[in-house]
């Protein structure tokens, strides 16, 4: 056999894509698995169709993984696709349309549908590949359906293991590690299932071999620390356990409810339980009683879910009972789009409840965040006897990556329930005049049997009704928060500590942020990011960065006005949700650039924004910070075709 | 030693502590005079007293109108929670610590209005939680709007022309409910027939729901009869029941029932010549909800769990 | 009989106070409706027991009215009250110690208590009035109950007339309109009570000539314009049937439900109905319904109602279905304090629901405005197909204010359901796009079946699921209030135009404020008012307007962190709610006054701040804004009277 | 005159346009291959239809979840709300409109879990509404968790060792709720006798509820018997009810049933042996709620509001 013409590439973007239950997803999986396993630093992201079961062979059925690869730890999914397995030409163009693929993009497609019966399908298989010939790539019409019958009958069962074979001897993959991954994968199938899938990434490997003439070599580091890898729900989950959380109380939603699989399956070895409750109300019911009866409990949901916590939130903040709620976050307004990505809850965590509620509001900003998060959330909703609302969101909750195996210890479980006796007539509310804290009595405890109230009280936990109990009461509640603001540091910045342009975000954009803001830099520009774990309270120091900034501007996924459009004035536009806290607590003119394009952003479109603004700084005529694909295009010039 | 022999006396003596009855009292209630409210609040501390039970290992919790404000009264540990979701927030409490037993309070208005989903899915779970509704068919504590439970016309400021249809029967909404293991019917002008009830109800196995009817001088008056004394009333007997003990109502029929037959107490339960007092329905070999899930769970200490976590974090290791 | 030494005066406030349930509310309105009738300017305000029926004889147990009557239109409560009419010491001693009397006040209180058999009643009954004395005040011990008995068996049932006849004759009353005002009030009693009523009444007042040796004299004022007296629930319930509304649909809390009670009375005879629905969700519901089918319906909530209704409010902006809330806010958070004011739910108002979801919100400033505010409301709702939250409280909910008389027209009542057939094809969703604007389709409608949901959705009504159209529904949706933004005036300054100091506010503040801005101008100070009436959209021109002044600040019954208490400093403190909408919108450091009383503001306590900001401007050592209320001054010190 | 004779003869007949089968039909449903919503769809267009009913004059209103993506599919007006909120919406319709036609249609989760307050109140409240819940004893939309409906010990997402509890019987509760009026339950799988059954569920004057056994053969094949004809049922019989017409279930016995027996519908609601097909209860004397509130309301013309406004601005009036 000849020597393979070997690519050397820091990284690739992989996509894999068929129709919804072909089992691309399956393939991405067992091939990412073994990349991490062998050592690639890797981020992994859903296709997910729109329907359970969509009409096959449409652009609406793709449903696959994006699986970015490469010689360093990666924090995003990166911009364009550079290699794309299709199973079919409309898979194929879901993705062109999309616009995620790289003009030199290589594509391997399943070669039957060049001589398909139907002349509908032959024609529009070659316009589709004409057009990404013309584009500059390259297409690889291989074999799939047809190699697969020669293993199994139904070669919807099989082609992915197949083109996993493929992709084995494209990327140089241990075929070792890849076998006892689909053994793992088919453990509960029958022995001829797993052997035949053994067979299929055997011969897939072997075509490769035969018929293609390059390899890409993509370096694997080295490290010393044990590393896992798993997506941002279950690290929610399995951190969830890790913090000590006995009950997760909730009921199912888009995109939350994988994590509540997650615990599903273990929680009950863990002495604890998962209980689906009659609605995200009761849920959060549920948790307000177990968490007041000593017991940590968190409830899991998203949007929607959310808008029906919001009186238990108020009844949290002011009877002081811990209160863990996991947001992760998708498409709004109202039901929106509830598998896709966005960052519309902030505003909501922190003001949606009635009255002066004051609560925590955190954001992870990666997977490895998602796991350890939860310790936090509980650890502070216990000392500071408040709601801590966790806002994660629907990129982190499929996206995988890899990260150091956390370390676990004691020290991340709360401590026993405290059932020792206090003296009698021991304050429920006992607060501290300077930081609002107090201790919490637990039902149980002999000396403390005290009356918790959602009505203004005195410290007695009695009811109260006049001025300077009232206001006493908003003062603690709200002190808590000053106190720990001062426990907390200025965030980081990324980059140089002073300069032209902070791009200012929070939660899963950081990993593009910050990857947009090495390019830049790379290139001369004066840009630095930020990301802000801490919303509510704002982490302290915000506005001596931004001082050091000619401009200062938040990218986020949620909506805002744009510059530019029709009405759209310094008057009237309405701006981005992190946007609007920065500018009240800072005074500073933070700008802002958003999109709710229902999928994480692309380091480039974040690029392409810096690079507009600093043409602006610059005094250059760049007026448009707007990425300009087809739907931009679209909706400023009021093309149709989406309606 | 004679010294020690006394200590342990003292030990075994004083370690069956007695309970007061005062040690059930907390603020002074703030209801109306005349309000059944007061007669369930004693009623229950007479019961906890005569049961012994220590007060520090009870949580009792409510939802929002004057009959929820009896956590402020009965001295345990109390959460008056908001409207509506006494009972999820009671759930919580089981679930997470079935070592303390559970008073649940609520109005009718509480449960069976803007409650009513967590009311059915509640009665379904079957948590040991003692739920009492204080039913004065009437939102009291707003000042006198049309409850599910006011009767078609009664008069109140959201319905000035009579309300308009017939009030919810909740006794046969309950016995639709699957899983539902415990309903008895009570009133708070028959102190003995109450106490035996929620005796009774305090000992079962899995949620014991008693509705309780309760007067609102203030804003129901009519309602149960001006005097109590004609108010129609069927006291159902049964050796295992609650004794018929008629009180005011003494020329009351009685009827024998058998509450252990569903299909029976439904047909009681829809009973329009009186209301049924007593025990419906019991089923006291249904599990409860924490017996159910507990039986699922391992409990694992500290470090059991450390290294248990470590195996979940081997399944996702690299390498 | 000699002649009375007449006392004239501008204004005077009264009140009267009993235990619950004796009837102080009744001579009150009694008394207030003779008044406004006569032509006197008028404010009244209930003192609501914070109990049903609290044990009498107390401080909680004390109810009744505060009136503040003029010789011109008056816009609020005012500040220390001149007489109060005590039933007995206890409700005299509550009001002393909520500081609500002014030093040199008139005391009527029953010489009954004098000779009380308890001897502990006798000793306190005569250290209170000890107490008004050494102040300044002066007592009148008069036979309330003596005279009573003499007409009536139960005193309880009598005394409040016989007290109404003794202030005819202070305020020199017309007795023959109070006489047909308790017939009036009567109407349903038998003959009897009411003759004994009328009795009293002219007892009272021969009392009085015999007993008392002055008069007070408060001049009418003049008007051509007729004139009507309700509080603001009525005029809410008023002015929603004259603006169209067909249905209202609501779930009963505190302080919001007597504007249904005033609906109930009366809609089924304007053609409407309200619905007391299950829950407040459910409320919602109904009305989200009955508006798609084209049927004015509205919604009547306070703050833990508001919590629930946060769901449909995301759906009603998702799916552009007009929908009107009326939220009169209460004390939060959670049940907090249900029968009082607080300015606590704008934040709620503007980001409550998850996602992007724009609603318009606007608050009414006086009793007359929550009355014209219903048919705008409706206007803007059917208009902007857009959910509208109408922000009263419970100072105007149950304040008592006189008003010009409405003049209706056809005009405030909406056009006949729209059933005009439309070509097919038509879009449900047919934006303008630069408006956002687009023309609903009615149920019914012959061309328009379509459908309308909660989903992302193209101009068909249809789900989609793309970057593009994602982006192009918000876009839509939020260019709605950019429109109708540019439709608005700036809000116009009350005072001079430019100046050291700008007080800001919104809702029912806005008559205190002014007042007090009054005040302070008659000192030379140079301040001036603005009271925002659109919060969402912001009216425009602010920052223009706020320029204009040396320093701005919101006075707000809301909380906020208190500049100088432990741990707030610029980075720490939590601004009050307008406040922080105004520094996000304008960039202006806008400070804020804010408090959680539990009653409205008296315009002194904004005229101390006025003076200290004043004094800071001008830098005198002034540094606290504090009012120094006996409650502020506990606080301060942590006394632990409140515990 | 001829021409003006034949105007009218046009107008007569054209008048009671004819509506075609596709008239009925909007976008092509999105549910899976042998998805038993499709079923559903397919009949109600056929009911439409057969009723010749204007779908202009006809809302579809629903909650979230599979089954509620159905007024995408059929062409009337639609209303796709929020998860659990499909009643209220409706009875918001059927309020304002009496001239308009209402079809809920919800999923098992939707009405029976998060809706469970609304649907026992709306039972209650009695609109004139078609009212069909597609029971598949499963969340699908959602991929596969627990519903009130599954049966215990079912493997789902957030029950991977089996669900806890016994299912919940929601024909049982529905009976347990004073002012029910009408309640049928049939199967995707039985389409003669499913549409025999909406047709009945169409011409009742009040809340028509009927509970429909949908097979979801992605999330919960395991329901109601892999293969349908060995689904235990019992067909109920009664000259006033529905057609028997057992379908593919030929073998399932037949019982004479007294639908207009509240008793013995509740019995039947709660047999074990097989799932009853048919009409279980029927009151057709129950006004619908529009009818008892609209016969308390007076129609004014714009002139006369507002002079009935002016009377009432009277009564505040100063001087
Ligand atoms: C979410 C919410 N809605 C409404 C209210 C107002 N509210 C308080 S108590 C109550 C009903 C009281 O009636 P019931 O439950 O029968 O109790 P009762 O006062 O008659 O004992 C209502 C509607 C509230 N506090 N919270
Ligand atoms: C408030 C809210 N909670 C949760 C969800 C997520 N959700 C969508 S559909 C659904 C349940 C679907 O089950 P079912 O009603 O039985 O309908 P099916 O899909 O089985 O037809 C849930 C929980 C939501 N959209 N909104
Ligand atoms: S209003 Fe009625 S229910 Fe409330 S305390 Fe008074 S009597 Fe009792
Ligand atoms: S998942 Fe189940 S219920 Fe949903 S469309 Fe598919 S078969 Fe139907
Ligand atoms: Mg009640
Ligand atoms: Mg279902």
């Amino acid at each position: 056999m000849q020597a393979k013409r070997q690519i050397k590439l820091p990284e690739h973007i992989i996509e894999i894509v068929s129709d919804s239950g072909e089992g691309a997803q399956k393939a991405a999986v067992t091939f990412a698995e073994a990349s991490a396993k062998m050592g690639n630093g890797l981020w992994t992201v859903e296709v997910i169709p729109s329907e359970i079961q969509p009409p096959p062979h449409t652009t609406g059925a793709t449903s696959g993984n994006r699986i970015r690869l490469a010689d360093r730890p990666v924090s995003n999914a990166g911009d364009y696709a550079n290699l794309v397995v299709a199973f079919n030409e409309m898979a194929l163009l879901s993705r062109i349309e999309a616009e995620v693929l790289a003009d030199d993009v290589v594509v391997l497609i399943d070669s039957i549908w060049a001589n398909h019966e139907d002349a509908e399908i032959r024609k529009q298989y070659k316009e589709i590949l004409d057009g990404i010939r013309e584009k500059g790539g390259s297409v690889y019409e291989i074999p799939m359906e047809e190699e697969t019958l020669q293993v199994v009958e139904d070669p919807y069962r099989g082609k992915n293991m197949w083109c996993v074979g493929v992709l084995a001897f494209l990327y140089k993959r241990d075929m070792d590690l890849l076998k006892e991954i689909v053994a793992k994968t088919f453990r509960k199938k029958s022995e001829e299932v797993l052997e035949q899938n053994i067979t299929l990434l055997e011969r897939g490997y072997a075509w490769g071999e035969k018929n293609l003439d390059f390899q890409y070599v993509i370096d694997v580091f080295a490290t010393d620390i044990p590393q896992v890898v798993m997506n941002g729900n279950t690290a929610i989950a399995l951190g969830s356990i890790a913090a000590g959380f006995k009950i997760c109380s909730m009921y199912p939603i888009t995109p939350a409810t994988s994590a509540s699989h997650a615990l599903a399956e273990v929680m009950e070895q863990f002495g604890g339980m998962i209980h689906q409750a009659e609605d995200e109300i009761a849920a959060a019911g549920v948790a307000v009683g177990a968490n007041y009866a000593g017991v940590p409990t968190v409830t899991i949901t998203s949007g929607p879910g959310m808008a029906l916590k919001t009186e238990f939130q108020g009844l949290a903040a002011m009877t002081e009972t811990p209160l863990v709620i996991v947001d992760v976050q998708r498409g709004g307004p109202s039901t929106g789009l509830p598998t896709k990505i966005e960052q519309g809850d902030l505003l909501h965590a922190l003001y949606g409840s009635p009255g002066d509620s004051p609560k925590i509001v955190i954001s992870p900003s990666t997977i490895e965040e998602c796991f350890h998060i939860m310790t936090t959330a509980r650890k502070l909703a216990e000392e500071f006897r408040a709601p801590v609302i966790v806002l994660s969101d629907a990129n982190l909750a499929t996206g995988q990556q890899l990260f150091n195996r956390p370390v676990l210890s004691e020290d991340s479980l709360p401590p026993p329930i405290d059932q020792n006796p206090v003296p009698a007539g021991t304050l429920p509310f006992d607060w501290d005049e300077t930081t609002g804290l107090s201790r919490r009595l637990i039902p149980g405890q002999p000396g403390g049997t005290s009356v918790t109230t959602g009505l203004n009280h005195a410290r007695t936990g009695k009811v109260v009704y006049d001025y300077g109990s009232n206001q006493m009461g908003h003062r603690m509640r709200s002190r808590k928060l000053a106190a720990l603001k001062q426990a907390l540091t200025p965030p980081r910045v990324y980059g140089d500590e002073e300069g032209d342009l902070l791009i200012v975000g929070w939660g899963s954009t950081r990993g593009a942020i910050e990857e947009a803001v090495d390019r830049a830099r790379a290139q001369g520009h004066s840009v630095s990011a930020l990301n802000i774990q801490f919303l509510h309270p704002l982490q302290p120091g915000l506005k001596e960065i931004f001082s050091r900034y000619r401009k200062v501007m938040t990218v986020e996924l949620n909506y805002s006005d744009d510059w530019g459009d029709p009405l759209i004035d310094e008057e009237t536009r309405r701006y981005s949700q992190l946007a609007i806290v920065l500018r009240a607590q800072t005074l500073v003119d933070v700008d802002c650039w958003s999109r709710v394009p229902g999928r994480p952003f692309m380091p480039v479109e974040i690029y392409r924004v810096i690079i507009a603004e600093m043409a602006k700084l610059n005094g250059q005529v760049r007026p448009q910070t707007k990425t300009d694909t087809k739907q931009e295009r679209e909706i400023s010039h009021g093309v149709a075709s989406y309606r | 030693m004679a010294s020690l022999a006394i200590d342990e006396f003292v030990e075994n003596q004083c370690g069956v502590q007695l309970h007061e009855l005062q040690e059930y009292e907390a603020d002074i209630p703030r209801w109306c005079k005349g309000c059944g409210d007061h007669g369930v609040l004693s009623i229950l501390q007479r019961l906890l007293y005569n049961e012994q039970v220590n007060p520090e290992n009870v949580v009792t919790v409510s939802g929002i109108g004057c009959s929820s404000r009896l956590p402020h009264y009965l001295k345990t540990y109390g959460f008056h929670g908001i409207h509506g979701r006494a009972l999820p927030i009671s759930l919580g409490v089981a679930l997470a610590r079935p070592d303390l037993r559970v008073i649940t309070a609520m109005g009718d208005g509480d449960c069976f209005s803007i409650g009513a989903g967590h009311w059915v899915h509640t009665l379904r779970y079957n948590p040991r939680i003692m739920a009492i509704v204080m039913d004065n068919e009437v939102y009291a504590l707003t000042k006198n709007q049309v409850s599910p439970t006011s009767p078609a016309g009664a008069i109140t400021n959201t319905t000035p022309y009579g309300a308009y249809l017939k009030g919810l029967n909740p006794l046969s909404v309950i016995l639709g409910v699957t899983n539902v293991s415990f309903l008895a019917q009570s009133a708070t002008w028959l102190p003995v027939h109450l106490e035996d009830t929620l005796r009774k109800a305090w000992h079962h196995r899995g949620m014991a729901f008693v509705r309780i009817l309760t007067r609102c001088p203030v804003f129901m008056p009519a309602s149960f009869g001006a005097d109590g004394s004609v108010f129609p009333a069927i006291f159902l007997e049964n050796p295992e029941g609650i004794p018929v003990n008629k009180g005011i109502l003494r020329t009351a029929p009685t009827e024998a029932h058998d509450h252990r037959d569903l299909h029976a107490a439904q047909r009681m339960a829809l009973r329009e010549d009186g209301a049924p007092m007593g025990l419906l329905y019991w089923n006291p070999d249904l599990p409860s909800y924490e017996e159910v899930r507990r039986s699922h769970t391992k409990e694992l200490d500290r470090a059991a769990l450390i290294s248990a976590m470590n195996a979940q974090l081997d399944k996702y290791a690299v390498q």
